[in-house]
């Protein structure tokens, strides 16, 4: 028998094999995977619910439309996706948010669910990294607009997807992650190649 | 290099030292950096460009942007060949190859040009009236017309270069980049405003571009190229050249298109093309100007009648005088200017009529006694071959001008300039809603009312004097500004000097004439002359929507820029009728022409539909499995061995799955997690049958139904806990149905407390099939008790694989005893391979869709899109047992309706047919067949069954149940396809279930 | 290409979202007791208003939400929109969920 | 009727066709009439046409709000076809092919039907199965209609990218070689002048406004040109279909949504047939004058702007360069878009209403074109006689309430 033991396994096939990775003098991305993602959803008028997690985790659930907010004990971001629904995502390696909430939730009216392996991010910086996205999601990413921490979700061609701006350093260097579905990560990879030949 | 006999010394903005060959109908010329084709063909003396539509007249350049309807041309070769090009606005490069289209053999001896003697027999609409005797000759009728119709030629070889577009927002777009738009722009963006400015020629300035003016006291071309140097540096600020703005739609949604100029147009490399804009800007500012008004009169199409601003701009922006002996006719101001700058670039003017009694401020006596002025007349005709030779005045009659013949002045000339007054360019306002109304004072259409954030101004707002329209303009970018939130206005006047403005105009709509029957042309395009327009009206084709289409004015690839408003003026005449009665025809976009592969972009190949895949996918590709589309998904459709053909391998899969074991990857199916305490009651109501009864650790088998009552989905839900449910739905339905629950849930019963969260994506799920599967199981579960008694059909399990948690789902598709085994994505490749090691021993055998599907047939099972096709209920399919009958569920009510109850319902029932028939064959009763071949039914699903070692079918059949055992014929799509066939219970393989209670 | 204001996100292209038709389908809330006919008027028939329109769109690739607007189907032009069970903000409109037959 | 033909254009021709007399009369509405129809589209002209001729009724007006044929009639991509899936439909829309084999002699006005052969083209399995069920049904039904190879298509449009490699393969498709395009405004305009040579009265300008009822009939019609009364009305308005029920007072199971489609600019013949697919979604010809003409799906929402959004140009471009990737520089000279009437089943209304003497013709969403004759002649039975036509009577008003839906989604997968 072969080894008693589950690899993890690179997903996207196809374009796996042309390059994992690209990085120019303009732009740079590559793809990423997070070690946990959770979706976390409450009723609204739910407060004990609210209270539970806040506390916990000793961070104000974003309420605020398309922002974040960091929860330095974990390593994590949480997401705003809607009204009372949240995206947890732990970027390192420790399966420490579903011990820290599993047991609670059962016992509470909410909705905490394990995502983990259903996105792909890609990084997205460098000089040109803006005008490849303005290629094909129809947000407004000027720096005035769409703030560093902050949020969207929309389109990039025709993925859906989660967009979080990470910095800004002037004007033209932004850097950004780009969350997609599983499935749509190799078309979505195949696209941003695509995009990004024009600054090669 | 050969000289250029119409170039002029010191004037225009093109670079002498930068000499360009090309070619053009096979001859070469040399221009200079900065020429557009049409402006180096005038200056090397070349005036016959192309030939007409209909009667293949010649024709040479009529103006020199947008609004020239003559000059088209083939360009490029190869996959760059690109048809019905205009002269006018393209820039010459170094080996550009340009061709007249629609002439043959040659433009100069063009065969078809004997339309022109025949075409009274061809007049507007000729078409409607002939060509019907004897009605069989119709085709070939149409093969010659079809023969002569057209003009530039298809490439035959695929483009190589690439079409880029891009998303972008902004507070104020401004489109044209003349002395209005400029100043709107630069007082906008130095006020902070994100500001995107965009012209489509080549320089900015518009038709100011060339005169004498000054602003702030710079020459204006300093000043534009001093602003514009002082926009780019502006952060915030976009000024695009060579970009046109094409289309508006909703919500100042404006659609630019740039065209990008590479150093070498011949690279055998991609480049990109154009670039698409998609602009969504807070307010828009139209100042796209006006565009000159030709006049019409006889033979007003030959080669050396021009528009007298392109004539101007040819002298100021190209260096070029395309003629030596000039005549000039006009009806306003503008031809005076004209004749002041020809004379400076060494013109000879032979005559100047101007259809006014009187000019503005006495222009005319300054010129008197240098040439003839002829006040209160217009052209009558003009004279020439392929070119103009002469032409004659007469005297203007209330808006017509009148050909008294014999004594209509005869005037030799090489050029004949034209300024029929200005129309302002109002597409863009009229598509984003904007009204235009007739002003007779110009006679042309001025915006009336424009929909909010959206302005108009300069000569387009019909302002046609420099400095009010600056300072209107100012007025007009204040409120923008203050709207957009600053309240800050730089302070900045400009002052110009030496502009002259544009009073009033007095048309002469077109010649009367007794005895002659030159042609005058409207509509240049498509040779549409005002005798059409008399045959128009003549026939009652007098609205103008009528009239644009029985005549085709307008119709053209310019629609009619410059041809609509003297084709409006000439019915108004005719039909006596004010022109604000008659109004415009609609404005369409775009603009002007632009490129299929402009507006599909990148959107093509892989790219034109996401490709989805599953994390199993790599191994499938290694596998070399044949993969099917299904919707966005690739999925492995079977996994060929040793070159096998396709029967060979779904034999040799589905064998294996009924003798020992098979692997499949099923991660592409829907799956939900319904979390609360509504869950169970939200099931009730999705599916026709109950789950709130389901135990913590069973399946269950569902049905949905439309709230019309049919069928739209099905599949297996689980209760994973008290308050937590997976439903499973089909690959092609996933997200359907995943967005529909939540339609449902947010718009109809929102007081359910249910959370949805999609986890098709988290979770790989591979399916083990057949009666090896449990031994399969068995070294993948550890201490996990997975026998028949404690792991039945329809229950689940939680089972560490290897330390990794997975949901195991003792759920059958084949038949056979089978699992789906639920794991994280990241483990699933690993864990495939896990399997396929252990598996193989019993010859563990990966298959695909297509053995899946057979093996479910053999059971009867459906498959939701074979099975189903939107007009198929519950009941249809046999499963009215399931549905409950007293509560409501999505689709209940409709399942009751007269129709449904009281009718002979298609119901699915097995087939045995002879051989193999394909899938849709249509089937007839034996008894009622007979001389009525009425179908009664069509075949849903057909296989060569391997289990069973005949062909095998499901089917649709009226009142099938009860016809089980009869004999039917199955007809296919063609004469020679017809079987008799049996019908049978729907279920041909191991009907008792033996083989699943294992 | 519309400019749909999400109550959440904002104005967001027309991309993003799906059309779920007009507000005013409201679901019989027993339609077991429903005529034939009264249901196909559920079912299938519609004012189809030339005019300004109440209708609701889902925000599917954002923030996931349904919600209602008022649009112009003439010009285009939305001039509010509101959380799906909500009552229009000028409280003129019986469309919400909370206005259903009871 | 002044007769059009070769001979009498020549002789026309002599004195600069001053000789052609009017298409059809102007005249001014009178009070009242026998029958009056609502809206001047082809539908409506050739509902007014069929009532003379078949008979005999001769006191009819049509009333058109703006100018004839300016509805969906004149704008649409000329696609005529009878290869429907069910019988009920392929029965109606073949009467309606048959008429306009004969119809430029019918109404001496040539409308240039060209019979070029209609091809739809099946990208995946489960297409090509749908195929042959289409194929195999409309055969029975004595319609023309064959399944196609690649190779047999690649022959019939030899530009068409067959690459295997394509996103989505063209794995095969069906031809009804019967089928073609029609010139559109001459369907309208030969139908408004042999309406008019049999006394018929057509009223443009003339926008109906409201609709005075009374005990269950119609008395009159508000128009913008005065009162007018008739014995029975027929409503034939296509996409303001819902508007004028409502002002009659009930409501119809349509909605009105937007249906895009442009022209090129004029190119030499370099594509013979007429094409169409479902799944990379466009269908295209080339007009007798040399634009190609392409069309796509609705908007997927309400509208009566005669405009749709750009995403659905965007996607019908990508599509035709997907079968046809040579044609990416040519150049879109004009696009359009109009409101089209959508029932839920895809299929059109025609019949009774909860009105008496008011029957309606509408719901012909993406395709009526090619229904035009066939729907004006079973129409006109209905009017004349208060009785559905046979082929007609599946499309009651009332099959909704009985749920006999006549799902022709599966034809109308593509619009057109
Ligand atoms: C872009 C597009 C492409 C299409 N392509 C095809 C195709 O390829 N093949 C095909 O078969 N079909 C096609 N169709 C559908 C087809 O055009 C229509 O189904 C058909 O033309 C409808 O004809 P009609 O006479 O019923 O309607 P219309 O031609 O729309 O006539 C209705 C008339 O009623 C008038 N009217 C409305 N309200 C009033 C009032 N209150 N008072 C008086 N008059 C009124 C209107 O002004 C209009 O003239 C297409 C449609 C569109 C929009
Ligand atoms: N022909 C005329 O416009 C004209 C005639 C007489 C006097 N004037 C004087 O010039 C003054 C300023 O003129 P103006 O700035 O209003 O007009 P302009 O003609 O100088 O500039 C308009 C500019 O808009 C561009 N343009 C037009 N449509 C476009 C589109 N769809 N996309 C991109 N660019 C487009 C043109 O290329 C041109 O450069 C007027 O007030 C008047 O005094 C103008
Ligand atoms: C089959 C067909 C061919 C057409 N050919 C042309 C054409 O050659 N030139 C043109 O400008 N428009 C052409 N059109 C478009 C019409 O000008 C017009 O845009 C369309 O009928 C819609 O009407 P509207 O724009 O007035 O609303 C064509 C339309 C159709 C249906
Ligand atoms: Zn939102």
């Amino acid at each position: 028998m072969s080894e008693l033991r589950l690899l993890e396994h690179p997903i996207l096939g196809l374009y796996e094999q042309s390059s994992t990775q690209f990085s120019g003098d303009k732009i740079k991305f590559k793809k990423m995977r997070c070690s946990e993602i959770f979706n976390l959803q409450i009723k609204s008028d739910d407060h004990n619910s609210f209270s539970l997690v806040e506390s916990k985790l000793k961070v104000k659930l974003p309420q605020e439309p398309n922002t974040t907010e960091k929860i330095k004990d974990f390593n994590s971001t949480i997401f705003w996706l809607g009204p009372y629904e949240w995206l947890f995502v732990s970027h390192d390696n420790s399966n420490c948010l579903d011990k820290f909430m599993f047991s609670e939730c059962r016992e509470y009216n909410m909705s905490w669910t394990d995502i983990s392996d259903s996105r792909i991010v890609i990084s997205l910086s460098g000089y040109d990294a803006q005008a490849v996205l303005e290629k094909g999601c129809p947000l407004d990413f000027h720096h005035d607009v769409f703030l560093v921490n902050s949020c969207a979700q929309s389109l990039i061609g025709q993925a859906s997807v989660l967009i979080h701006r990470i910095s800004c350093e002037n004007v033209n260097e932004s850097s950004w992650m780009i969350y997609t579905d599983l499935s749509y990560a190799a078309y979505l990879w195949a696209w941003l190649n695509d995009a990004v030949s024009e600054y090669i | 290099m050969k000289k250029q006999p119409f170039r002029v010394e010191g004037l225009g903005d093109i670079e002498r030292n930068r000499p360009i060959m090309f070619t053009f109908n096979g001859k070469t010329y040399t221009g200079f950096k900065g020429d557009t084709l049409a402006s180096a063909l005038l200056a090397n003396g070349v005036i016959l460009v192309g030939r007409s539509f209909k009667y293949h007249r010649p024709r040479g350049i009529f103006g020199v942007g947008v609004d020239d309807p003559n000059a088209l041309v083939q360009i490029g070769v190869h996959g760059r060949s690109t048809p019905n090009e205009r002269a006018t606005t393209t820039e010459i490069f170094e080996g550009l190859i340009a061709k007249s289209v629609n002439v043959w053999p040659s433009l100069r001896y063009d065969i078809l040009a004997i339309n022109n003697s025949f075409s009274s027999m061809f007049p507007a609409g000729f078409y409607y009236k002939t060509f019907m005797w004897p009605a069989s000759f119709w085709p070939i009728y149409e093969y010659f017309i079809r023969k002569a119709a057209g003009l530039g030629t298809v490439p035959k070889f695929e483009d190589p270069d690439t079409y880029e577009k891009k998303y972008v927002h902004y507070d104020l777009l401004i489109v044209g980049g003349g002395i209005a738009g400029l100043v709107a722009a630069h007082v906008s963006a130095k006020a902070g405003n994100r500001v995107i400015l965009a012209d489509e020629r080549a320089n900015l300035g518009g038709s100011k571009f060339n005169s004498e003016v000054t602003i702030n006291n710079k020459p204006v071309k300093k000043w534009v190229s001093d602003i514009e140097s002082e926009l780019e540096s502006i952060g915030d600020c976009m000024v695009l050249k060579r970009t046109t703005a094409v289309i508006h739609s909703d919500h100042n949604f404006v659609v630019l298109r740039e065209k990008i100029i590479k150093p070498n147009n011949h690279s055998s490399h991609t480049m990109i093309s154009q670039r698409l804009w998609k602009v969504r800007a807070k307010s828009v500012i139209y100042a796209t100007g006006a565009l000159e008004r030709p006049m019409v009169f006889q033979n007003n199409d030959l080669p050396g009648v021009m528009l007298g601003s392109a004539v101007t701009d040819l002298i100021h922006r190209y260096g070029v005088c395309p003629g030596k002996n000039v005549a000039i006719a006009g009806n306003n101001a503008s031809i005076y200017t004209l004749a002041e700058d020809l004379k400076a670039c060494g013109a000879n003017i032979v005559a100047l009529s101007d259809s006014r009694k009187k000019s503005d401020n006495n222009e005319n006596l300054a010129f008197d006694s240098e040439f003839p002025v002829f006040m209160g007349q217009a052209p009558i005709c003009a004279f020439g071959k392929k070119k103009i030779r002469s032409v004659s005045f007469g005297p203007v009659n209330i808006d017509t001008a009148i050909s008294q013949n014999k004594d209509d002045k005869k005037i030799d000339c090489d050029l004949l300039c034209l300024s029929g007054g200005y129309d302002p360019n109002l597409n863009l306002i009229a598509q984003a809603g904007g009204s235009v109304s007739f002003d007779t004072e110009v006679s042309s259409f001025n915006c009336q009312s424009i929909p909010k954030d959206i302005f108009l101004i300069g000569a387009a707002a019909g302002n046609f004097d420099l400095q009010d329209t600056i300072s209107k303009s100012l007025n007009i970018v204040k409120k923008i500004i203050k709207q957009n939130g600053t309240s800050v206005f730089p302070d900045i006047v400009y002052q110009t000097k030496g502009s002259k403005s544009l009073n009033a105009v007095s048309p002469v709509w077109y010649v009367q004439s007794k005895k002659s029957n030159n042609k005058q042309f409207v509509d240049l395009h498509n040779d549409v002359t005002v005798s059409d327009i008399d045959l128009s009206v003549r026939e009652g084709y007098k609205s103008i929507e009528h009239f644009k289409r029985y005549t085709t004015s307008g119709m053209g690839p310019d629609q009619g820029k410059i041809a609509n408003v003297n084709a409006l003026g000439i019915l108004s005449k005719k039909i006596d009728i004010n022109p604000q009665s008659i109004g415009t025809t609609r404005f369409r976009p775009p603009y002007t022409p632009i490129t299929f592969g402009a507006l599909a972009g990148r959107d093509l190949g892989d790219l034109a539909e996401p490709i989805r895949i599953t994390a199993l996918n790599v191994w499938h590709q290694e596998s070399k499995a044949v993969f099917e589309n299904v919707g966005q998904w690739k999925r492995p459709w079977y996994y060929p061995k040793n070159e096998e053909t396709m029967e060979a391998a779904v034999n040799r899969e589905c064998k294996a799955v009924r003798k020992s074991v098979g692997i499949f990857d099923a991660s592409t199916l829907g799956k939900i997690e319904l979390v609360g305490p509504d869950a169970g009651e939200l099931l009730n109501r999705i599916y026709i049958n109950r789950f709130d009864d389901l135990k913590v650790g069973s399946c269950r088998y569902g049905i949905i139904c439309g709230d019309d009552g049919m069928v739209i989905d099905d599949g297996v839900t689980s209760r994973l806990e008290d308050k937590r449910w997976l439903m499973t739905t089909t690959t092609g339905n996933a997200s359907k149905v995943f967005h529909w629950i939540d339609e449902w849930l947010q718009c109809e019963w929102p007081e359910l407390d249910v959370f949805l969260t999609s986890v098709s994506s988290h979770w790989s799920t591979i399916t083990i099939a057949g009666s090896n599967a449990r031994n399969v199981l068995l070294e993948l579960a550890g201490d996990v008790d997975v026998s028949n008694s404690s792991f039945p059909h329809h229950t689940w399990k939680i089972i560490k694989i290897f330390g990794v948690v997975a949901r195991v789902f003792r759920v059958s598709f084949t038949g056979e005893l089978s699992y789906e085994i639920n794991i994280p994505s990241r483990y699933a490749h690993s864990l495939w391979e896990s399997i396929i090691s252990i598996g193989e021993r019993y010859d563990i055998t990966p298959f695909g869709t297509e053995s899946l599907h057979t093996l479910r047939a053999e059971k009867g099972y459906i498959v939701v899109g074979h099975e189903t096709d939107g007009s198929v209920t519950p009941d249809d399919i046999g499963f009215g047992w399931m549905m409950r009958k007293r509560k409501d569920f999505i689709g209940h009510r409709s399942l009751s309706r007269e129709s449904i109850i009281g009718e002979k319902r298609p119901q699915l029932v097995g087939l045995l047919p002879e051989t193999y028939i394909p899938e849709g064959a249509q089937v007839l009763s034996d008894e009622i067949s007979g001389s009525d071949k009425q179908s009664i039914g069509h075949v849903t699903s057909s296989y060569n069954s391997p289990s069973l070692g005949i062909p095998i079918a499901l089917g649709l059949i009226q009142g099938g149940r009860s016809l089980i055992g009869s004999n039917i014929r199955i007809i296919g799509p063609s004469n020679s396809m017809s079987v008799n066939a049996k019908i049978v219970s729907h279920c041909f393989y191991d009907p008792n279930g033996d083989r699943l209670n294992v | 290409m519309l400019n749909i204001p999400c109550p959440w996100c904002g104005l967001r292209s027309e991309v993003e979202f799906s059309s779920g038709g007009e507000s005013e389908v409201i679901r019989p809330l027993d339609p077991l007791k429903k005529s034939d006919h009264e249901w196909s008027d559920y079912l299938f028939n519609r004012t189809n208003k030339k005019g300004w329109h109440v209708e609701r769109w889902y925000h599917i690739h954002g923030c996931r939400k349904w919600f209602h607007i008022e649009r112009n189907t003439i010009t285009h032009e939305i001039r509010s929109s509101w959380p799906i069970t909500e009552k229009h903000p000028e409280g003129n409109l019986s469309v919400s969920y909370s206005d259903r037959e009871q | 009727m002044t007769r059009y033909s070769a001979l009498n254009l020549f002789q026309k021709s002599r004195d600069g066709h001053k000789g052609w007399p009017e298409a059809w009369r102007k005249p001014a509405p009178k009070s009242s009439y026998d029958i009056v129809i609502v809206g001047g589209g082809g539908h409506g002209l050739a509902t007014a046409y069929y009532l003379a001729k078949n008979y005999g009724i001769n006191n009819i007006a049509v009333l058109e709000k703006g100018w004839i044929g300016g509805g969906n009639t004149g704008r649409n991509t000329t696609i005529i076809r009878s290869n429907y899936l069910w019988n009920e439909s392929a029965h109606l829309y073949e009467l309606s092919l048959k008429l306009y084999e004969k119809l430029s002699q019918e109404l001496n006005f040539n409308i240039m039907l060209s019979q070029r052969g209609v091809i739809n083209l099946a990208h995946s399995q489960s297409e090509m199965h749908e195929v042959t069920r289409r194929v195999s049904a409309i055969r029975l039904n004595g319609i023309d209609s064959e399944v196609l190879t690649p190779d047999q298509i690649k022959s019939l449009i030899p530009i068409i990218n067959l690459s295997s490699k394509s996103r989505y393969p063209i794995l095969g498709g069906s031809i009804q070689r019967r089928g073609g395009v029609a010139r559109h405004d001459a369907v309208a305009w030969g139908f408004a002048r042999a309406a008019d040579n049999l006394g018929i009265d057509i009223i443009e300008n003339c926008e109906v406004l409201s609709v005075s009822t009374s005990n269950g009939i119609v008395r009159s019609l508000e128009t913008t040109r005065g009162c007018i009364g008739a014995k029975k009305f027929g409503f034939v308005v296509s996409g303001h279909s819902s508007v004028l029920a409502e002002k009659a007072g009930f409501r119809l199971p349509i909605c009105s949504q937007p249906l895009q489609a442009l022209v090129s600019e004029p190119l030499k013949p370099f594509f013979d047939v007429v094409l169409m697919s479902g799944t990379v979604h466009v269908y295209l010809s080339q007009s007798d004058k040399g634009e190609l003409v392409l069309g796509a799906g609705t908007d997927k929402y309400n509208s009566y702007s005669q405009r749709g959004s750009l995403s659905v140009i965007e996607e019908m471009m990508s599509a035709s360069l997907e079968l046809f990737p040579i044609l990416s520089r040519l150049k879109v000279m004009r696009m359009w878009g109009r409101i089209v009437d959508i029932c839920p089943d895809a299929s059109p209304i025609i019949g009774n209403t909860p009105l008496r003497n008011l029957y309606i013709n509408c719901g012909w969403g993406t395709g009526g074109f090619k229904a035009t004759p066939g729907s004006g002649y079973v129409f006109a039975h209905n009017i004349a006689t208060g009785e559905p036509h046979n082929l007609a009577a599946p499309f009651s008003l009332d099959r909704f309430a009985k749920g006999k839906l006549i799902d022709e989604h599966g034809a109308a997968a593509v619009a057109h």
